[in-house]
């Protein structure tokens, strides 16, 4: 590993914002915070696919993927972010290293004419170049290559060092975001500034759902000049310093972004969610306070409660007719961050129970506002094994599980409703009308009479079991 | 309990119906050597030949009694003992199926009459089984004709049970009118499966499901023999595919004394779970374990198709015990069944549809309420491709005639088997439809005010 | 049967540009011409039918079929016309007459009502109105109806009498044309009438293929007012009598409707066809020689003959590439009427040979082309059965057999190639290009290598011949 | 035969290959109680598995040795040790299949030294059958992958033959990476049907072909077991599908003296004689009536289906051994093959693909060369909607991915019935996309002058 790449693991470790730091001495703190990983037991992403997704929903420039074929070649095309523009992101580009490339040390060259050739035929504002392992290993500066790259063909090449040996995914999105920070973010000056611009970090758009959020912004006249990064174009992110506001959707993946750039650009943060009507609702006067603090016209407060009132009411109108049938069902929430409680807020509000919610990749501050909504920490879990989990849900301890699509078959196997929250999901559950949804959709899920069907006796479990009492009974005799 | 629906309209608007001599064809076309017979003008059969050679893809020995101007006025008889006389020479059939049609039966001849004094007259038919139904398009629709000609057959060729017991382990089938030839395979190989041996009547999976003969054969080639259903006396038990094969099922009851049960469908986890039930019980022995694991495959695609169906607006037109079958099925996987157009008023079971309403009607009535009700997906025969043209909703083709499509009698829906496939057939159309989101869709959050279906429109595309 | 319709079938069959009418006498002649059908042996449509062929390319008008549901409801949507504007002809409309309607006798009021409905719901320029079996047996007054729902709904309502007892489908084209005559046209006058109008009777523009056609005669100043009925507009038809010359297209279908219109209107009429280059050239010609007989300027004849040059020569050169692989290769044509001539000559251009074609739907002058194409009628046959069809096909004594849609499985069963060239095809075959794309359409079925394939030996042929000769010689010791 | 082309181009845009240790992880998840271990950083692992999950919709047991910053500069064995006891005691596997990834495959390990000093070191692994493949990810593709796991297991697990006589009519099969459940069990039944014994490995058919367990089992369930392979020495022939699997079946013929086949492919008239043929005469027995009946049903198939392929531009890209069996597919059908995307060039087959070029190349090759060629059909794995959406060219999806439809693996495309039901996809495929014409179509005649191509455009539609 290169000595620059393990400083910026090193700095990463290090971020003072982390509450799990703040907690540690200086000597823990040197170590680093990503558990180490369990050979045979190990499950999440590597650095590299942390990289990505933080980055990729930037969808008008070229993400190179430099190494052999199976990281981008496994991996592409997978998610469902949407862009209301470029599609270009959704494309996969790699170098596919050969053995060649590999024992002959051409790793260099031939990225410096992948960039060549995607600029070529594609003509990006930047081309955003990620680093493997196996590049990593023997060597290749891609630095050096974007560095060079960038000057000789005159379109900015981003250096994003984050190999999959370096760690987890969640290290990943923080390389991702410091690669933004370093080349990215005030490279360009903006074009607009209004006073009343903000950036939104963290919120990828999955199934477009940040369209669900951003017109309630328009409406209050505030302005999202970047959303970092979720149908962001590169102009925007690179001229994002300028906003009075940065708004941490997912609170560990960029913070170390909203950080810097609160040190390097005076631009204040805070941390909310869209996912839920009260968080939602509180999220929307987050923003307008401290705008209103960085100078903004006061009226903004009355406008952003008058806007609360009339879409909180809407939504709890919407949401009505749902409530009965999903008043008192248990749910288990397997997810983790921010989704950990703002999704436990937003089931408790129509008066489900959560029996469980994992709590993997979640802050100290996320665990307290959970043991805050539930009273208790008793339900707070970390990893549940599949066995376990499997187990769980044949007992029918909760009624529905929420996880992302790694775990679905694990609940589908046990015959339990079961719905994805996470990235690859076709549903937009953002903001006031995403939580309708939301609720909708687990109405639909838990009221499918196909659960009755699934359970259903098989003809033969009645035959066999009357065949294994007669067994029995002969050779009781 | 669905309420009934029959609307008062005087003009039927794009035909949801195929008329009962067509149904009544397609079953005398499962008997092996056989040649139906159409006793009406040339047209009925013109009509019934194309349509079905366009289904079937496959050359059709369909004739007709040629009725013209005289013979309207003077009655068929003789046209029928010529076409008799001349189709029996010429294409040396062991079976001749005759339905009648609207033609001859408005004019309320005796065709029975008629047909028994031409077999005392005529030697030369003695070596072909004639069979006869009475079948005038003004009543019912393809299930009321199919359902009439087998209870001909079996009022006509079935013997009366000669041993007391039987000489094997035989179990009759008598499927409906929309087996396809798969299904037929599935049932049979099912049967096989308990150790018994199934006579199915008629089969079209022996006459219809696309082969190609070494010669030419004018008849069917395949399909039952008519042996074979002289000996359905001999069975353990009978086995009728839909409520509209319930009248021939106890009629081969009192003829031979043979029990028989009534399964309203194939198509669905507990239909088929009934079907399993019965042969286990029947047999006396255990379900083979590739059955076991067909069910288990089944409830797997139960588990990853239902995201598909959940929520969904469905509409589906066909005939009653199809349209109950189908109906059932969407149900039991959570879709809402927004529209249920039957061709017939003909069939108790129409009030087991799981709709607040079935109207008895035609595609046009279907066409309305789909739109009325934001259908997302349509069910019904290839003629609702119009429909589905004009509203932009996707067409499930299903039942009689599906003649724009390929392969149709080799589709499977009967049993754990043909339901899997036809789960994912459904999510696969539910999920060709899928798009990437747009800005544009998030109508409320955009003009806050007005109220708009999203939450449904969104989530419809899980 | 009515009356009236004995008249009028009496009138059809009396038809003296009938050539084989002429060639009877008084007595024959009142038999008429359609041949007695054979109950166990007849195969074609009936009278209905033809009736429905003929006019249901009338787009924008609805077809309401009075009857029990088969006539309408096993035929319906069944055909491959084109429109270039509405598509109401290709909805299914009928009365669907029940057992009570029949026993009651209500007949008539269900078919006034059923009139109305349509009426109100679509409201089309016209409602042509078909009796079947039933209603003409049980003595409904189709003409009444249609005479009192003209009067009292304000919409023409025209009675098509061709119940399908009274004949074949070929008398049925003659009925539906009289009915034209008779209700349709001449009852409103042409907005414009540019003296270089025609009309083209007997041209179902199946796939579009006339569309290939019309642009040729739009390029020389000749307008198509109506083409009688294919693409075809109420409004046109009914104002079509003030044409110069009528062309038919399909000799016998419509030759009433162009007898009676010279009669009565004076517009002379001659008989061509648009299959194969030689005659879409020839009857070109033979439009522009009359139209100008009839006053058009005589340079039409010049920029005729300019355009057939130019088409000719690039339909040959686009055809060229295809000869030498259709050169020699024999053809069975199984259709009948103008088609067999007119793709005898357009095979025969392309070096062909055809060992047989079916004139069983021919005129005596159609068999007189042929025999002067052929050098010979030895090649002219009626209908074959379709045992011996396929003897013939098995046998290898042609390479591939052009018919319709119904005798194509005993080509297909026999291994043989075979093109669609009736009305349920999907290609268009008119014209210049109709003819190269009918040449690159043989070629691609003759080439395909799929008929090896069909003919390679199943594995158990090669075993069970052997297992034949073990036996033999087992059984010989 | 067709000329290989290797693009000269250093930037490959949109993948279409997928990596050598999946092609071998999947291989192991045909065996019974198996775990597969990727030998790398956990991401190797992840990508893998999530993109595995996707397109079985299964829960899929793959373990990842997790290598990390430190294991990297010291070497994997320590984590390759950890791993396995973790694995072992937590999952309680029969068998784990160790496949290398390009991370230690770089560094030069000898990794098969480290695995034996781990095994002799470790007695807790002795209940454990362990077997390694070196599948670095920059050599070759899923087929490799595949055959190289294959090759290991033959390698570790077959036992040479104890007894001259083999104790029952056994057959082994070596099925290639693209058979689906459905592909195997087509070949099992027709195995059987011959009287003989199938062996097959690796069998995904009894592990990923979807059912519902009664109860949680954390590694495959179903698959070859490792006592069948043991014994495939008694086996009288082996049949190996596809090039790719000829290494696997000499191996296996070197060890034990089975001789083997090796059939290029099951899809197809051709290739299915052939394998009945071959059936034939390692059993001595006739072909069953069943049989027979499917290969005629594939003849009409044929017959109805030739008319929406024979002159159909067809583009390609797969793997070497699908894209050469389905190319000769369609080619035998009338299709031009327009454009051939090979994923690798590491096969002997690809100069048999009936196309005049063979690009080794990705998505974007094929993009382009279907956009130059206009191209009718896409036919790739699901990759490809991205180029189906933008040329407006509907996509046959095969291959893997197929993550974007239900039921792939019940999809059967091989032997007679295979055959016949990929005749039908392809041919609704085309029917799906026909239209009614309309007067713009018939471009030339409008503006004589300008040459078209409407010919071909019209005709395609037949």
């Amino acid at each position: 590993m290169s000595e620059a790449l393990k400083a910026r693991i090193a700095d990463v470790f290090n971020e003072p914002s982390c509450d799990k730091n703040q907690a540690k001495d200086a000597t823990e703190r040197k170590k680093g915070c990503s558990k180490p990983l369990v050979p045979g037991a190990a499950a999440g992403g590597c650095a590299f696919d942390g990289a990505m997704i933080a980055l990729q929903p930037l969808t008008d420039v070229v993400h190179l993927v430099h190494g052999p074929l199976a990281c981008a070649g496994n991996g592409w095309d997978g998610r469902h972010s949407a862009s209301s523009g470029s599609r270009l992101f959704r494309t996969g580009f790699t170098t596919d290293m050969s053995e060649m490339d590999i024992v002959m040390g051409n790793g260099e060259k031939r990225l410096y004419r992948a960039i060549r050739e995607a600029i070529a035929r594609h003509n990006p504002p930047a081309v955003f170049v990620y680093a493997t392992c196996v590049p990593a290993i023997i060597g290749d500066d891609i630095d050096a290559v974007c560095k060079h790259a960038t000057e000789k063909l005159g379109t900015p090449c981003i250096p994003i060092n984050a190999p999959g040996f370096a760690g987890s995914k969640n290290l990943g999105n923080k390389l991702g975001g410091e690669a933004l920070f370093e080349h990215v973010i005030g490279t360009i000056e903006p074009e607009v500034v209004t006073g009343a611009d903000i950036n939104v970090l963290g919120e990828y758009n999955l199934s477009g759902e940040f369209w669900q959020v951003r017109p309630l912004l328009d409406r209050l006249g505030i302005r999202v000049h970047a959303c970092i990064t979720g149908d962001a174009k590169y102009r925007d992110v690179a001229s994002c310093h300028r906003v009075g506001l940065n708004m941490m959707v997912c609170s560990t993946a960029l913070i170390n972004v909203a950080r810097k750039m609160q040190e390097k650009y005076g631009v204040p943060y805070f941390e909310g969610s869209f996912y839920g009507i009260g968080d939602t609702s509180e999220s929307l006067r987050m923003i307008a306070r401290i705008l209103v603090r960085r100078g903004v016209d006061a009226s903004l407060i009355d406008r952003t409660e008058a806007l609360i009132a009339t879409e909180e009411a809407r939504a709890w109108a919407r949401i009505e007719p749902y409530r009965a049938a999903l008043q008192g069902k248990k749910v288990l929430l397997y997810t983790g961050g921010v989704k950990s409680w703002s999704i436990v807020a937003a089931l408790q509000e129509i008066g489900m129970e959560i029996v469980r919610t994992s709590v993997r990749k979640s802050t100290d501050e996320d665990k307290d506002r959970i043991k805050v909504l539930m009273g208790t920490d008793a339900h707070m879990v970390n990893t549940i094994p599949p066995r376990e989990m499997y187990a769980m849900l044949k007992r029918g301890d909760a009624d529905i599980m929420l996880s992302g699509g790694r775990s679905q078959f694990t609940a589908l196997k046990a015959k339990t409703p079961w719905l994805d929250i996470n990235q690859e999901r076709h549903v937009a559950y953002a903001g006031y009308d995403g939580m309708v949804t939301l609720v909708a959709e687990l109405h639909r899920s838990l009221t499918n009479p196909v659960w009755q069907e699934l359970r259903r006796p098989a003809p033969w479990e009645v035959t066999d079991r009357e065949a294994e009492r007669t067994a029995l009974l002969e050779s009781a005799c | 309990m669905a309420e009934i629906i029959h609307t008062r309209k005087s003009l039927t608007t794009n035909p949801l119906k195929c008329s009962a001599p067509l149904g009544a064809a397609l079953a005398y076309l499962g008997i092996a050597g056989s040649v139906p017979l159409l006793h009406g003008a040339q047209g009925c059969t013109s009509f019934a030949l194309v349509l079905t050679v366009r289904h079937a893809r496959e050359a059709i020995p369909l004739q007709t009694t040629a009725i013209d101007e005289v013979a309207t006025i003077m009655g068929g008889a003789e046209n029928l003992e010529e076409a008799l006389l001349n189709l029996t020479k010429r294409m040396k059939p062991r079976f001749i199926g005759v339905a009648t049609t609207a033609l001859v039966e408005t004019r309320g001849e005796d065709i029975a009459g008629d047909l028994k004094l031409i077999l005392e007259r005529r030697p030369e038919l003695k070596d072909v089984r004639i069979v006869l139904a009475k079948t005038p398009d003004f009543d019912g629709a393809l299930e009321d004709g199919w359902s009439k000609a087998v209870t001909a057959i079996i009022d006509s060729l079935v013997e009366p049970p000669v041993a007391a017991v039987p000489l094997y382990q035989q179990v009759n089938i008598l499927p409906g009118v929309h087996q396809t030839a798969a299904d037929i395979e599935w049932i049979v190989e099912t049967v096989e499966s308990f150790g018994l041996v199934p006579v199915v009547l008629p089969d079209i999976s022996g006459s219809l499901d696309g082969t190609v003969p070494g010669d030419y054969i004018p008849t069917t080639y395949g399909g039952t023999s008519v042996e074979a259903i002289a000996r359905m006396g001999r069975a353990l038990h009978t086995v009728a595919i839909g409520e509209h094969m319930r009248a021939p099922a106890e009629l081969l009851a009192a003829k031979t004394g043979v029990p028989c049960t009534v399964l309203p469908t194939l198509t669905g986890l507990g239909p088929s779970d009934e079907f399993v039930a019965l042969l286990t019980e029947i047999s006396g022995r255990p379900a083979p374990s590739r059955l076991r694991r067909q069910r288990s495959q089944l409830l797997d695609a139960m588990l990853d198709g239902h995201f598909y169906f959940g929520g969904k607006r469905v509409a589906i037109a066909a005939d009653p015990d199809l349209l109950t079958g189908l109906a059932g099925f969407f149900a039991s996987m959570g879709a809402d069944i927004v529209t249920a157009v039957a061709s017939t008023a003909n069939s108790p079971v129409l009030a087991d549809v799981p709709a607040a309403r079935v109207v008895v009607g035609d595609l046009q009535d279907m066409e309305d309420s789909a739109a009325a009700s934001d259908a997302e997906l349509l069910v019904t025969h290839c003629h609702g491709r119009q429909a589905s043209e004009r509203l932009g909703v996707p067409l499930l083709r299903i039942g009689y005639p599906v003649f724009d499509r390929l392969g149709h009698t080799h589709r499977c829906t009967a049993g754990y088997r043909g339901t899997r496939n036809l789960i994912f057939e459904v999510a696969n159309i539910v999920l060709g439809e899928l798009h990437e989101h747009t800005p544009d869709e998030f109508a409320h959050a955009k003009s806050i005010v007005e109220e708009t279906r999203h939450a449904g429109a969104t989530s419809a595309t899980c």
